[in-house]
């Protein structure tokens, strides 16, 4: 796949993608993959297609492309559930990576969650730098070949690839089985080629809104297609004579779900066609609290929908609802953007509200 | 079904500018916002918007409109909201009658009134409830009985808004008796002069203690042939093609935008407490989202689409987070309520409190609607 | 009624209290009461048989009767919607000035709310008393004869019986347009026989635990009649040729009320219940907290089963919903009583909790 | 419909404490607390709790039990929940099987089974839901066929709690083709040994990973006619009853109180930040709340009353009170789950967060529940 295709063309890049994950992700797959958190036959594939880094421009090692596109492959991953970094490729790692010249690695790519008490300094300076850190929960942090992040050495930020063959890994998951592994690097020599100055506009803030946005456009696929199963079991599930679609109550969930699919869809798709090229605090902590709880309440509903099939954990909705009570916390939960966007609006008074709720300009 | 997002162009966004420009001049910094289309009935203030262009926009120019884009009207709609205008006289007129008006009725009905409407000069009510008919609208009992050049009709209307400062009303009745299995035949639209013989209005105090609600009371009152909207017999079909038109606007999501504005206004500054924080960005944020939900049903009605579902989904989503809002914001702010006194959060937010069970029974209960929305997403 | 009968038999009580208001206080009444938010007649028959004074001794010139009789008399009050100030009568006002020894009042008496801001000072000192104060939306206060308050004066707290006729009014009324005045003293100088010392574990929270019970009682009785309209409403109206309440969404509606109502009833005869003799906090504020939100979900509810009828003014269930929406947030609202509870929850520890909320025996 | 406030006696005060001493020396102060009656299945527990005298209590004496009432058995259930003890394996046989034997078995039945179970040693399982039948009952297709000497049935229960670890199951199965109009008639119930030859016990994995659940496959099993649970015919009416007892139990409100508590611990102290008091305060006083309706449910089947609306209420607004503790948990806590790592707190909502879907659906789902609440409101 070209960069050109990528960039232009975002409905074949999500139907090449659509057609490799329902090839090599199905429900089946991803109950295999669960041992691991990690299919190997499809991270290869979406590699050998270019799909990880998506929104890197050609010029660094990528697959061009904007952060539209790197979101709307990201609801493809999302809807199938893939077992692999692609949130953390191209729209956060790679992004990082390139933004300070650096290479992109050989073999899967993972960013930090940026938890509060995560750490990352360097000594030694310029040919000599040596990196010691401690990183929670990183996603695939002991399956990933490198992490990319930022690091202080000597009162300046850095833009690393740390090599997690010379980290300490202890591993643990999140409640879907993701690999969410903590990372720990004491005074371990880099290579060259992987220390450079971190940019201006290149921070821990913007990393962590790439990570949301990142996150609500996987809530945002699953969730459609969590939209999708209910509809579809309830107008085929019957009881007392009828579908089960026909009873009110089911109808109210499924009302519900349909809503927080499509708000979900759309602050997605809004905060990311917004990004020119970074994306907006309004526009990503807006899209992640609403996907967040969008998240919550869309599970719940389907999960009362669906009666006790749907918690079967080889069900399909059961692989969606995991991911989705995990994403929802990651990279910051609703509260926290709530928290976040409320202290902002609050600061710039009550006449700047509406304006920045309708503008649909991706002003940050 | 399928929302897209779309954005506004720099011709719609220049519109918003100048409907915000007109906005600042109108309305003096300390007024007291209207919540909601409902708000207040002020018919300087619509002659004043329609001289600008901004009311009639749905309607041609032949008949004194404008054509305009159903985005350009979301934009002026959104505005004039959430500023909290005085749009209660026009509102119905502009939205409802007006576009029924086009679909419906004869050439000289359009003639007779879509000018006034446009001018902002000629405001209808709608005659649908009953006493003993909510949702279920078949089961009206207001009579029109045959007579030579005419219709009389018999019945009493209620929750009918402003009646008692409108001009006109466009009344559902049965003009043939209902048939077993057949409820919904039968039933027809005639617009009926408020002032006309036999015409009683009478007020419904609402919770609030507002009068913006009536009965009506028709005794034998004469209308003539060429007063019926539509066809005789197709009322039904009209009426709930018109409760479409209600569902999805930004009247139906921004009633109680006011009251965020000024709990943020109580709010501001860097130092505020984190659970305010977290109200306002909540809200805040879902503004933003079901405004883009809303936003994309004008855009595809421009395209051509018939976006009904869609349109179900907005009104339901958006009326439950207009009482959601209302809710947290009592909640966060820790006071006891009263419409007089206070800061004008506190007024607002009484307010909001007392009308704010209206708005999920207004163009369609949430059960109705979600009936609709559930049938359309199983197709 | 003899103050036996208050004390021993409660349901006695309850019947002649709802004989008295279902004579006086229809919903006619209640409408036709609106301008002023005060009954004279229904005052005067409550007066004659003693109801204001139930739960203060009849040594101190009350009717006898304990505070859980008191709650039973109010929760009557709450279904009617009396417009009368029966809560600030025996339950708190009467209950202060006897404790302290002083006279119970001819006509009405009320109390200040507790809320930020009020102040009542003394000085002058024992015989030249004067009070100075400031006390914002005082329930009935310009309508009343006296206002039961707590001042200090000299570093020592009093209890005053303060006269009305020596304040400057500023009306303010609720959303149900009850009476909520604005009272200010200055230097006004106070009879004999009005100022006496508090005694012992009569202070501010006292009086704010006993107000907030009496709102508590007025919301369950409000919410049981509540609870009634609606079963009536929604068994009578038809729509679609069935009564709606065969409708599994006015059924969901249906069963939240009377949870919520049964939830604030139980509430607060167990609080009531474990006074001996005073109301204790983890009570109290838990009753407040429940009663609060069970009037919020219950009202939004029964607006939604009832459709448009429920939101003309003069229709009873909109005099009780008014009456609720008031009631939640005087005296305290339930985000300020769970936060109270939490604080004092937390600072007991978790081990704590169970035995807390599994014993029936009001410890505070 | 009336529940009255009721106070334990000095007596049940004091049957609470042993329960409490007991508990305290049986379970480790670092102990992982289960979460609900399904949380843990322990034998060794449930025999040493069953030998104080706190299983089968429901039981009379002449069949190995103690004959005490609802509210004693309320106190033990209660503290044993909040503790999070490990009572998965005696459960449902205390609970539901007990009394379903007491009601319509046969005294060899009885003889039979109860002191087993009162000993904490006889457990049971749930024969009711089938592949295509979930709250309609009647829709069950396990087809039992008459034979010499007994039944041969044939058929897959699913949802079977831990079937691959108790003894029996009790088979609600067709004995009778179903007729139109009549379809409750015709079903039986069975008491199946889980051990018997042709029954095939197969996991059921649940979302958060564990065995609990299981598919039981009956191929032609043979069960004796002195295995037929009261009447033949009457299958329905003897299940609907069970699931009445299901309902009001301190079990269908306290499965998530132990992560509540480590909420507290997490948040203990004087300096508790406002929204964790706001949600420690609010889920306490809701805690207390409940819980006097769920115990005033007791008190009135000790005096002999049927109170099946009060107890459909109470199973209604308990089990989503525990989803909303677990959701309003999570959002306070703003961290990440996973169920191996963190604190007990953390780990324990984790489960929570997994588990608390399914509390909605057993013993009837919200739906249903509501249903039958509302039509006793009515009446």
């Amino acid at each position: 796949m070209s960069a050109t295709d990528a960039g232009t063309d975002r409905a074949m890049l999500t139907e090449v993608a659509t057609g490799i994950l329902r090839d090599l992700c199905t429900p089946e797959d991803v109950v295999a993959a669960e041992a691991t958190g990690w299919s190997d036959r499809l991270w290869g594939a979406l590699e050998a297609s270019g799909f990880p880094y998506v929104s890197v421009p050609e010029a660094a090692g990528g697959s061009g492309g904007d952060v539209a596109d790197a979101c709307a492959l990201l609801a493809v991953a999302g809807r199938f559930a893939a077992p692999v970094p692609l949130a953390e490729a191209g729209l956060t790692g790679g992004w990082l990576l390139a933004s300070a010249g650096l290479e992109l690695p050989d073999g899967p790519l993972t960013v930090p969650a940026g938890r509060p008490g995560d750490v990352a300094a360097l000594s030694g300076g310029p040919g000599a730098w040596r990196l010691t850190g401690r990183l929670t929960r990183v996603p695939w942090g002991g399956r990933s070949t490198r992490v990319a992040l930022l690091a202080t050495g000597g009162g300046t930020s850095y833009v690393v690839s740390a090599p997690t063959a010379a980290a300490r890994v202890t591993p643990g998951r999140n409640l879907a089985a993701e690999p969410r592994d903590d990372l720990a690097w004491d005074d371990v020599p880099l290579a060259a080629g992987t220390v450079a100055p971190a940019p201006a506009g290149v921070d821990d803030l913007a990393l962590r809104l790439r990570g949301a946005l990142g996150r609500a456009a996987l809530i945002s696929g699953a969730l459609a297609r969590v939209a999708e199963l209910t509809v579809r079991y309830t107008g085929e599930r019957e009881q007392f004579g009828r579908p089960i679609a026909r009873f009110q109550a089911v109808q109210a969930h499924l009302v519900t779900i349909a809503e927080e699919a499509q708000l979900a869809g759309l602050a997605v798709q809004v905060a990311a066609g917004n990004a020119r090229p970074e994306p907006g605090f309004f526009d990503v902590a807006a899209a992640k609290a609403v996907t967040g709880e969008a998240a919550t309440v869309a599970a719940r509903a389907s999960h009362q929908a669906h009666g006790a099939i749907g918690m079967t954990k080889e069900y399909e909705l059961g692989q969606l609802t995991r991911r989705l009570w995990s994403w929802r916390d990651e990279f910051g939960s609703e509260r926290y953007w709530n928290r976040q966007l409320g202290r902002r609006l609050a600061a710039d008074g009550p006449d700047r509200l509406w304006p920045r709720i309708s503008t649909g300009l991706g002003e940050t | 079904m399928q929302f897209s997002a779309t954005t506004l162009s720099p011709a719609e966004e220049k519109l918003r500018a100048e409907v915000r420009d007109f906005l600042a001049e109108q309305l003096p910094p300390d007024h007291r916002p209207a919540l909601g289309f409902a708000g207040r009935h002020d018919p300087a203030f619509s002659r004043t918007l329609a001289a600008r262009g901004w009311v009639g926009m749905a309607i041609p120019p032949e008949y004194g409109g404008h054509g305009r884009s159903a985005v350009d009207r979301f934009v002026v709609a959104e505005e004039l909201l959430a500023a909290g205008a005085p749009i209660g006289a026009h509102f119905v007129a502009d939205r409802q009658t007006g576009p029924a008006l086009l679909h419906y009725g004869t050439e000289e009905q359009r003639r007779r009134f879509l000018p006034g409407i446009a001018a902002g000069e000629v405001y209808f009510s709608l005659g649908m409830s009953e006493p003993d008919s909510g949702s279920d609208l078949a089961s009206v009992r207001t009579r029109a009985t045959k007579v030579d050049g005419g219709w009389t009709v018999t019945g009493t209307k209620v929750w009918t808004s402003e009646a008692h400062r409108n001009h006109w009303f466009a009344v559902l009745c049965r003009t043939s008796p209902m048939e077993e299995g057949r409820k919904h035949a039968g039933l027809s639209q005639l617009i009926v002069d408020l002032h006309a013989e036999g015409v009683t209005v009478s007020p419904i105090p609402f919770l609030d203690g507002s009068h913006h609600f009536n009965e009506v009371a028709l005794e034998d009152v004469f209308v003539p042939d060429d007063m019926v909207l539509g066809e005789i017999g197709s009322g039904w079909q009209q009426v709930t093609s018109e409760l479409a038109y209600e569902r999805s606007g930004p009247d139906r999501w921004l009633s109680t935008f006011p009251v965020l504005r000024e709990f943020v206004r109580e709010h501001a500054g860097p130092a505020v407490r984190d659970d305010a924080a977290a109200v306002i960005g909540r809200f805040a944020a879902r503004f933003w989202a079901i405004r883009q939900m809303s936003l994309s049903v004008a855009r595809a009605l421009d395209a051509g689409q018939a976006p009904a579902v869609e349109a179900a989904l907005v009104k339901e989503v958006g009326t439950r987070f207009e009482q959601d809002l209302v809710e947290a914001l009592r909640v966060a702010a820790e006071t006891e309520l009263d419409q007089g006194t206070g800061t004008l959060f506190q007024r607002l937010l009484a307010e909001a409190v007392l009308t704010s069970p209206k708005v999920t029974l207004q163009g369609g209960t949430t059960e109705i609607l979600r009936s609709v929305a559930a049938k359309g997403l199983g197709s």
